[in-house]
């Protein structure tokens, strides 16, 4: 290799939970890896999705590759971040004749997929959670488990910056630098300091979420995006111990998370254009209080705390475009557009979920890694992450006090 | 583990003494209520008692002559000078200070305490005599 | 790792910062009792070292005293008089109440210990002009 | 309370926000009028003058539902999450935007949460407790334990209405109290004393001027003043414990 591993200089697109991961598997193979995001971290997608550490069971039976994902992955996450979730398990509940069809398929596919379930019967299922509909007709337990998604992905942060990446919040890229078929930079725009500058890169990783699309077309790359945002309703108190999922095919507002004081129902699921600011319908909030009371009869009267939306920034498999957006596959896809598009030195990583956002990362830095002729294993998944305190003790002052 | 931040994360002037805070805020907390009774016993026997609420000279004397009185007043001096002085100091101490600063504030005041113990006393001393 | 020292923090400058807390305008009930409790106090330090001053006079001899006493004996230094057992009922009861609050008794009802200060001060307060002007 | 239907209709709202930048010599307002739903939040109000009225307001937001800490801010001289806030809640005028106090502020709203963090190390950082409690199951029934994140989220809130964190940057300030008390609680593998040790001193617990700000400020009902005063009487008890034994000694 010519040049040392700190040689090689990486910039990384984007605060999310994708940016955080790359930053962090990079930095942690020995590159420089300079990091931008227009806001604060986490304050895209990530920071608003669902909080489900998945273990695979919503997927199991319509998305096999995705459920293996999610249970291998939530595994390695309990490993490497210890005390970052509420590890208390999740109940998939089945209320009607319907449901109970989808038994056995249901647990036929969670075993295939390496998903462990327990089956409880309704005496047991009410004992585990009073709350629970009465009407409950069977529940099987799997390893789900409650995420703080801003701290889960602040400690990926807190670790990159231990090892070395700088993180430069409230920067926005403007432009990418390339010419003849290769991108040798970025324009980034420091939106407190009101300058302009450019600065140059072996790789560009675009890791914007919902905004790749935007950034891609800097580089006159067509991303092809499915935008699919999903409102959430979050309630004052916290009804269930545990993750409840109602047990049929992923449909609107089958999830009940409990975090903290609060209990999160979620979600929907509709296809939009703009990024930008998804709105929150107030219809899709009825169903949320419809469906969520179904699971749990007390969320029908539950005190409102907020309601929002979060852009699931999905990967459009270029046959099916799809209605709802909940039929595309939820794996990732890393997109080496020398190999797309022709054009050399950028890499786009979106699409999947925020449980499988190390392996998103790993997947995305070997593709890096291979462009730039590096042979450095991952080693993600044996690496415990600094806490996510970390980030704000060990940041130096950018602005200077 | 604590522990060992604890120096780390705030470099203190005056080291850890284990009880730096509580005997204080406990003191200040008991020298008040015991405040409530001394100063209660002093304006009634002082003000209430005398027709008028004012004693001539005659009657302070005779009444400070009684070394039962001469004791309570005088404990009840100690206490309220202790409880100002530290009530000044928790004043003071809000003004966020250097530590030596804060240091110096303390000498200060416990100087100023004595000196109006010391005037008190003289005062009471005086008068008891019926010079 | 850089030193982590907790003197970073800026306060909005020494009197500044502490007139920050006087001012009640958005504050709850603890902050009243508090800037209350503060304000009285050093009123009745400034009263401590004013009744020494003219404690004096006594050592003075009765010349000198008796003197002092007519003036105090006219109604209007009377209501001075009553507004400093006002602040000593307000600062005592307050000083009460923060003694008990302050080792962790009755906190939930650190509001109602207050509300309730302030009133029997009140009343005594009352009761004591009455006695002062000779009414009772 | 039945879910806010009705049309989002929109209303126009006044903000004065703080505008800072390094170099600035102090901070000005700027006016904006943002019209957004009648239910709508100041975060939606905040972002929405970022997308459409001026790029380089700086603000931090993440969760969107009072779960993350990072949207504190103080609207109308109050220390709120921007997240939960209801313009509707903030009257009618021009609503006063401001980044938290007793903090070193970066840019426009927002502040260095640095301080806050470092005050929190010692106390171990408790992230997740134990619990049995769940809404609308009374708490004699047994219902089964389960692990949840502690209901502190590091927002700084009661740090900016401290009345005695505004004038003395040495006072340990009540979010590491409140954290303090947590750890004493519920020790979680680690040796409460040493924490004990650390606020039982003159800018730790007895600092306090029990003005109860800081509960008034916390939107997630952490009580921090009643945790200082908890650890007041624990400290007192031990305290007069030591002295009682001292006096046995003695005799």
């Amino acid at each position: 290799m010519a040049r040392s591993l700190r040689g090689w200089h990486v910039v990384v697109v984007g605060g999310g939970a994708t940016g955080g991961g790359v930053a962090h598997d990079l930095s942690l193979r020995g590159l420089r890896v300079t990091l931008l995001e227009r806001g604060e971290l986490t304050s895209g997608t990530t920071g608003r999705h669902h909080g489900v550490l998945h273990s695979g069971g919503r997927y199991a039976v319509s998305d096999r590759e995705s459920a293996t994902e999610c249970i291998k992955e939530n595994r390695i996450l309990r490993r490497i971040a210890p005390g970052s979730f509420e590890c208390n398990g999740g109940l998939f509940v089945a209320l009607t004749d319907e449901d109970m069809d989808h038994v056995p398929s249901f647990l036929n596919a969670c075993e295939a997929s390496g998903i462990p379930t327990t089956v409880h019967e309704p005496a047991a299922a009410l004992q585990l959670e009073p709350n629970l509909n009465p009407g409950v007709k069977l529940a099987v337990a799997v390893p789900d488990a409650s995420v703080d998604p801003m701290r889960l992905v602040l400690r990926f942060f807190a670790t990159a910056q231990r090892n070395g990446a700088d993180l430069r919040t409230f920067t926005e890229v403007t432009g990418l630098v390339h010419s003849n078929g290769m991108v040798t930079g970025v324009l980034a725009h420091d939106l407190v300091l009101q300058r302009d500058y450019e600065l140059s890169a072996d790789v560009v990783v675009n890791a914007a979420g919902p905004w790749s699309g935007q950034v891609g077309a800097c580089a006159g790359i067509d991303v092809p995006m499915q935008l699919s945002p999903g409102v959430l309703l979050a309630v004052r108190g916290r009804y269930c111990g545990r993750v409840l999922n109602r047990l049929h095919n992923p449909s609107d507002g089958d999830i009940i998370l409990p975090q903290r004081e609060l209990s999160v129902i979620g979600t929907t699921s509709w296809v939009v254009d703009d990024p930008d600011v998804p709105p929150v319908p107030a219809d899709h909030v009825a169903k949320m209080y419809a469906e969520g009371a179904k699971l749990v009869p007390a969320i029908a009267s539950a005190q409102r705390r907020s309601a929002w939306s979060a852009v699931r920034p999905l990967v459009a498999s270029s046959t099916a475009t799809a209605a709802t957006g909940r039929e595309l596959s939820r794996t990732f896809q890393c997109f080496d557009h020398k190999q797309t598009d022709g054009v050399e030195g950028l890499v786009t990583i979106t699409g999947g979920k925020a449980t499988t956002l190390r392996a998103m990362a790993e997947s995305a830095a070997d593709v890096v890694c291979a462009k730039l002729g590096i042979d450095v294993p991952c080693s993600t998944a044996d690496t415990v992450l600094a806490p996510h305190s970390a980030y704000y003790t060990e940041r130096s002052a950018r602005y200077g006090t | 583990m604590a522990a060992d931040l604890n120096d780390r994360v705030r470099p203190r002037a005056v080291p850890p003494s284990g009880r730096g805070g509580s005997l204080a805020w406990i003191l200040q907390a008991v020298s008040g209520v015991a405040l409530i009774v001394l100063l209660g016993v002093h304006i009634v026997a002082q003000h209430f008692v005398v027709k008028g609420g004012l004693r001539d000279y005659a009657q302070v004397v005779s009444y400070l002559s009684n070394p039962l009185v001469l004791a309570v007043e005088s404990l009840f001096v100690v206490v309220l000078i202790w409880h100002a002085m530290l009530g000044i100091r928790a004043v003071l101490f809000d003004f966020g200070f250097s530590a030596k600063t804060e240091a110096v504030i303390s000498r200060c005041l416990v100087a100023l305490g004595l000196a109006t113990a010391g005037y008190s006393f003289w005062v009471i001393a005086t008068i008891a005599s019926g010079r | 790792m850089t030193s982590t020292t907790v003197h970073t923090r800026p306060t909005r400058g020494r009197v500044r910062g502490v007139l920050a807390y006087a001012n009640l305008r958005r504050r709850h009930l603890g902050s009243v009792a508090f800037v209350t409790n503060r304000i009285t106090g050093l009123l009745l330090v400034g009263y401590l070292y004013l009744h020494l001053g003219i404690l004096y006079l006594l050592t003075e001899g009765p010349r000198s005293w008796t003197t002092v006493l007519h003036l105090f004996k006219n109604p209007a230094f009377l209501g001075l008089e009553s507004l400093l057992i006002l602040f000593i009922l307000i600062h005592g009861l307050n000083g009460l109440r923060l003694a008990l609050v302050g080792t962790g008794v009755g906190v939930r009802h650190q509001k109602a210990w207050f509300a309730t200060a302030m009133s029997v001060s009140g009343c005594l307060y009352v009761v004591v002009v009455l006695a002062m002007y000779g009414v009772i | 309370m039945a879910p806010e239907s009705g049309t989002a209709v929109s209303r126009t709202w006044r903000l004065r926000v703080s505008r800072w930048r390094p170099g600035d010599a102090h901070p000005h307002f700027d006016d904006f009028e943002v019209g957004v739903g009648a239910d709508a939040t100041l975060l939606d109000a905040l972002r929405r003058v970022r997308s459409h009225h001026d790029r380089s307001l700086t603000l931090r937001y993440s969760c969107c539902h009072a779960s993350c800490g990072t949207c504190g801010m103080r609207a109308n001289g109050r220390e709120v999450l921007a997240c939960v806030t209801r313009l509707a809640d903030l009257g009618p005028g021009p609503i006063l935007v401001e980044p938290l106090g007793n903090a070193r502020v970066e840019h426009d709203l927002v502040v260095d949460m640095r301080d806050l963090y470092v005050s929190l190390e010692p106390a171990g950082r408790p992230l997740v407790r134990q619990d049995s409690v769940l809404a609308g199951q009374d708490e004699t029934a047994a219902s089964p334990g389960f692990f949840r994140y502690e209901d502190c989220i590091e927002c700084g809130l009661c740090l900016s209405a401290c009345p005695v964190a505004a004038t003395d940057p040495l006072y340990l300030g009540p979010a590491a109290l409140a954290a303090a008390w947590r750890v004493t609680q519920e020790p979680r593998g680690g040796d409460p004393e040493p924490v004990l040790a650390w606020v039982d001193d003159e800018q730790g617990c007895w600092r306090c001027h029990a003005s109860f700000e800081c509960s008034e400020a916390c939107p997630s009902g952490v009580d921090p003043a009643g945790a200082t005063m908890a650890l007041r009487r624990e400290l007192t008890r031990r305290e007069l414990g030591r002295l009682t034994r001292l006096g046995r000694r003695a005799r």
